[in-house]
């Protein structure tokens, strides 16, 4: 394992150290419990929104942490979820009396994790509603198992809701475009090579030079089958499919076509991946209205994508329109 | 026959001990079927519960000890078993109320408020391939051994043999909760890292207590 | 080598393909001579900004066609130059009658082909003004090499060459904007494993498992020396002394500081790297006013990181706030 | 003895093929101390040569025809190469004129030309390690071999043989120019894959002669 790492002990805290350097002008680290809020502290009347989980997905969290997105974000250890503190004290920093949305995604440690600390915060006064996020469509969804992962879909879950906090929408109306978002939000990823986790210095999984993973979680849970390697389009067919049979889409729907590289993917291929996905859609009739490319929810340095197809109404192409100003996701200022 | 404070102490020391021998094994276990960080997790909680414990209030009591084991472990063990073996001691804790003296039944109330605390945040049943599949037989044992009059140490030793056995019987299962989940029939085979942890944990637990009465 | 592509030969064109369809509000994709060049055609009267090179080193020079930046971008074959042709014609494509600024990065087959369309350029009548852009200081410069590649210092010389044309200057103020910045820029990266150039197959080259090379280029040439594997600190070290050194930057200098991926480094491994970089010039009293951190200038998959040194005065840093919005950069708008 | 236009086609395909045999062997020079595409940007580029010389335009002429190739060459090739053999061919091609058959003097025109447009364009000098170490001895061997009375085949084979040994010579240098010269001493040892493949064109030159005399 070759990593521009010091320690697998300290990767995080420097890490999120330098982001804090880097981003001055947008954010500030609270080193000890461990957030990343808004430069400015919390603005009075205003609902806060907090997300976090494990580290190891940059820019998500951290870089969307800014205005009209995240209040703050909570960076746990490499693909481990934050213990409650660092949330709740995010949490109590954020708040600007109008309460606080925990946006969560989809894993055991994050749930149990956030919800032990929203009963903290409430106990210190702070309202707090929690918003879910399980997009990916690669995994069985049963009141019997740990259902859905949250993936990618998680960047359109947090613009949206950013937005509505920054036009004044109250807690529950935000928490009710962040429900929405999920739920018309929809995922499926591949991966062909896994990430090597700092402290376990060896990949996550091991393909074979001819295998791909498809419907692979973002720490490297396997996903649905593996396959022989196939050309790009192919691939693509195998994760559109079931993403569009799932809401389902139809023709003249309007959607977010939104393809995610995975950290070690190039975005000459992303693009390509792009391309047929765009086609598919266009074949079936569904207007991509909106578009986004690039390392935004990543797996260390995985090599894979993911494709996430939202579907869009006049509210959420207004909120994912809006301006925001984040390290990673930014316009209109 | 009865444990007192410093059979928790030798447990937790025990605990911190074996967790650390076995910090790779349980992450390569993790690394098969989740995310290859369960011994990780749970060795950066032990060694925070350590650093507590090496200055243990006056006057702690078996249940006020691992109430600190419980807080300690839920700021600093982090993904699902943070929380998940957190509210175990959590739970257990509150069970022992402030008795200084631990009898059998005492124990198998310990054992049952862990599981069930394990339960309530995590909504596992046996066969879900979860650690709740060493928890539950171990409570069964613990409860057969105390009502047949067994030692505090021979109820604990049942609940012990009994995690054992149910960790390895997590190895034909297809996972329904946490990580291992998602991997569908890719999961038989597989050994449950937090069932295995667990059953570590009652084994330092049984031997905490033959020591403390031999 | 496993790669989300249909096939090696068609890489380039479909990945353009898809990014003109991703990004049809701000670009558009002439498809044959290729070139990518900002949606709405060009602006009477302002100058055009030409760049372009290999591919497989996206974002760049794509990514940053728009509003305040480039006017079009061309895009070579993987990591080899384009010829006279599509230059020209999007040379041609861009001129609004106040002549064409072509930004290259200096290795031989990108001056070769930039000048040859310069020369068919101007027979058609655009005037065009050349800028070599070699800010990597680990190659030795002199009048009888190659001299100095083009590295990510080019992002810095395209965003502000960009921001004088859109302000108006005209053709010789902007060259001279772009030629300042190129004076004071300095970059020197690191590769801790290759990526694969599609056609190839393998990697461009093989680094031991505790091996990492200094000074290399972004195709993946040899740097300066190879060096066993240090903690992220000690290769910072390594990579700002020489940086630091060439120019000199001195205690009181106003810096943009710029740490690149290759492509396949974390975003968390990069902020790493800033974290000491920053320290390293805070201690030497140089003030970081402007910073920027990401995958701008990649090596297909590469992994290593560069960082990039440039002393911004007044209008340099007035050239770098202005109003961007390409793919990859964006921000005032 | 004189070469014509059959010359001039017969060089060129046998110098599709031999770049297309010789594609990853080039390449494989190129990784060693470039980036590895000389043997794909070359066999881009004569493949399109190929297809335009299918379709040759009535009344060529050897100059024609040699222009067709630079104007092709440099508008597919790319990479350093491109504009550098195609600037060869298109100053050649000039040096012939209008001339139907060419004789030793020619060839020697055609060879120095060429050879001076390498160097205008790229600047270097014999010992740089580039394809001039195999163009300039190639030209002295031609410009020797013309005045001593020869064909014009034995003509470009002594400027094949002087190629060939240029190209070889080229391994012990250290790059002053093109991608190998930031390898610094790490060039040594290793081919420049310009040079191959400029000898290539030219003992291609040599046989086409060769074949067209016999
Ligand atoms: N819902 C649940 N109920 C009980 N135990 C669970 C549940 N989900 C996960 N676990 C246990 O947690 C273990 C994994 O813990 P760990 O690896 O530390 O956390 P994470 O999965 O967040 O990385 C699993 O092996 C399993 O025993
Ligand atoms: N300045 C120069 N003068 C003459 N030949 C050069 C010069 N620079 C490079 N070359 C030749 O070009 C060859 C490399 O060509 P190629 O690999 O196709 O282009 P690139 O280096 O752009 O990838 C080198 O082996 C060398 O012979
Ligand atoms: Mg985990
Ligand atoms: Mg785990
Ligand atoms: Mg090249
Ligand atoms: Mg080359």
């Amino acid at each position: 394992m070759k990593k521009l790492i010091n320690d697998p002990k300290t990767v995080v805290d420097e890490s999120v150290e330098g982001f804090g350097l880097a981003h001055a002008d947008l954010v500030r680290v609270s080193p000890d419990p461990l957030f990343v809020a808004r430069a400015g502290g919390a603005t009075t009347g205003r609902v806060g929104i907090v997300s976090g989980g494990g580290s190891g997905h940059e820019p998500l969290h951290a870089g969307f942490v800014g205005h009209g997105m995240l209040s703050a974000a909570v960076p746990g250890p490499v693909f481990t979820s934050p213990t409650p503190d660092p949330i709740v004290a995010a949490t109590l920093a954020v708040d600007g009396g109008a309460g606080v949305l925990h946006i969560v995604k989809n894993y055991t440690g994050d749930v149990l994790n956030f919800e032990t600390a929203a009963d903290l915060a409430d106990a210190e006064g702070v309202r707090v509603v929690s918003v879910i996020v399980d997009d990916d469509v690669a995994v069985k969804d049963s009141l019997f198992t740990a259902g859905r992962r949250g993936v990618a879909g998680t960047v359109f879950v947090e613009k949206v809701a950013g937005a509505a906090a920054e036009r004044g929408d109250d807690l529950d109306a935000v928490a009710a475009v962040a429900t929405k978002a999920n739920s018309v939000t929809r995922t499926m990823g591949v991966a062909l090579q896994a990430g090597i986790v700092p402290h376990a210095g060896e990949p996550s999984f091991v393909l074979a030079d001819d295998e791909i993973e498809i419907g692979i979680g973002i720490h490297g849970e396997p996903g649905r089958e593996r396959v022989t390697l196939e050309p790009a389009d192919r691939i693509v067919d195998r994760l559109i499919g079931p993403i569009l049979d799932d809401l389902p889409f139809s023709s003249g729907d309007q959607v977010l076509l939104f393809v995610n590289g995975m950290g070690g993917t190039p975005l000459v291929e992303q693009y390509i991946v792009y391309r047929r996905a765009a086609q598919v859609l266009a074949e079936k009739g569904i207007e991509v209205s909106r578009s986004l490319v690039g390392n935004y929810v990543t797996s260390l340095e995985m090599q894979g994508v993911s494709i996430t197809v939202a579907k869009l109404d006049a509210e959420l192409t207004e909120l994912w329109d809006a301006p925001v100003e984040t390290a990673s996701l930014r316009w209109g200022r | 026959m009865t444990l007192d404070l410093s059979w928790v102490t030798t447990w937790v020391d025990d605990t911190v001990a074996v967790v650390s021998d076995n910090r790779l094994r349980l992450s390569e276990l993790d690394r098969e079927i989740g995310d290859g960080d369960h011994g990780e997790n749970l060795d950066r909680g032990f060694a925070a519960v350590k650093a507590k414990f090496d200055a243990l209030p006056e006057g702690s009591t078996p249940g006020s000890a691992l109430k600190l084991v419980a807080t300690t472990l839920i700021s600093t063990v982090g993904g699902a078993s943070g929380p998940l073996l957190g509210t175990a001691y959590l739970k257990g804790a509150q069970a022992l109320g402030d008795a200084a003296e631990l009898d059998a039944d005492a124990v198998v109330a310990l054992l049952t408020a862990a599981r069930d605390g394990v339960v309530l945040r995590g909504k596992a049943e046996v066969g879900d391939k979860t650690m709740i599949d060493a928890w539950t037989p171990a409570v069964d044992a613990a409860t057969a051994a105390a009502a047949s009059g067994a030692s505090p140490a021979a109820v604990l030793r049942a609940a012990a043999d009994a995690a054992v056995e149910g960790a390895a019987s997590t190895e034909p299962l297809v996972a329904r909760k946490g990580r291992a989940s998602y991997l569908g029939d890719r999961a038989v085979g597989h050994r449950d890292p937090g069932a295995e942890s667990s059953s570590l944990i009652l084994i330092a637990a049984a031997e905490a207590a033959e020591a403390t009465e031999g």
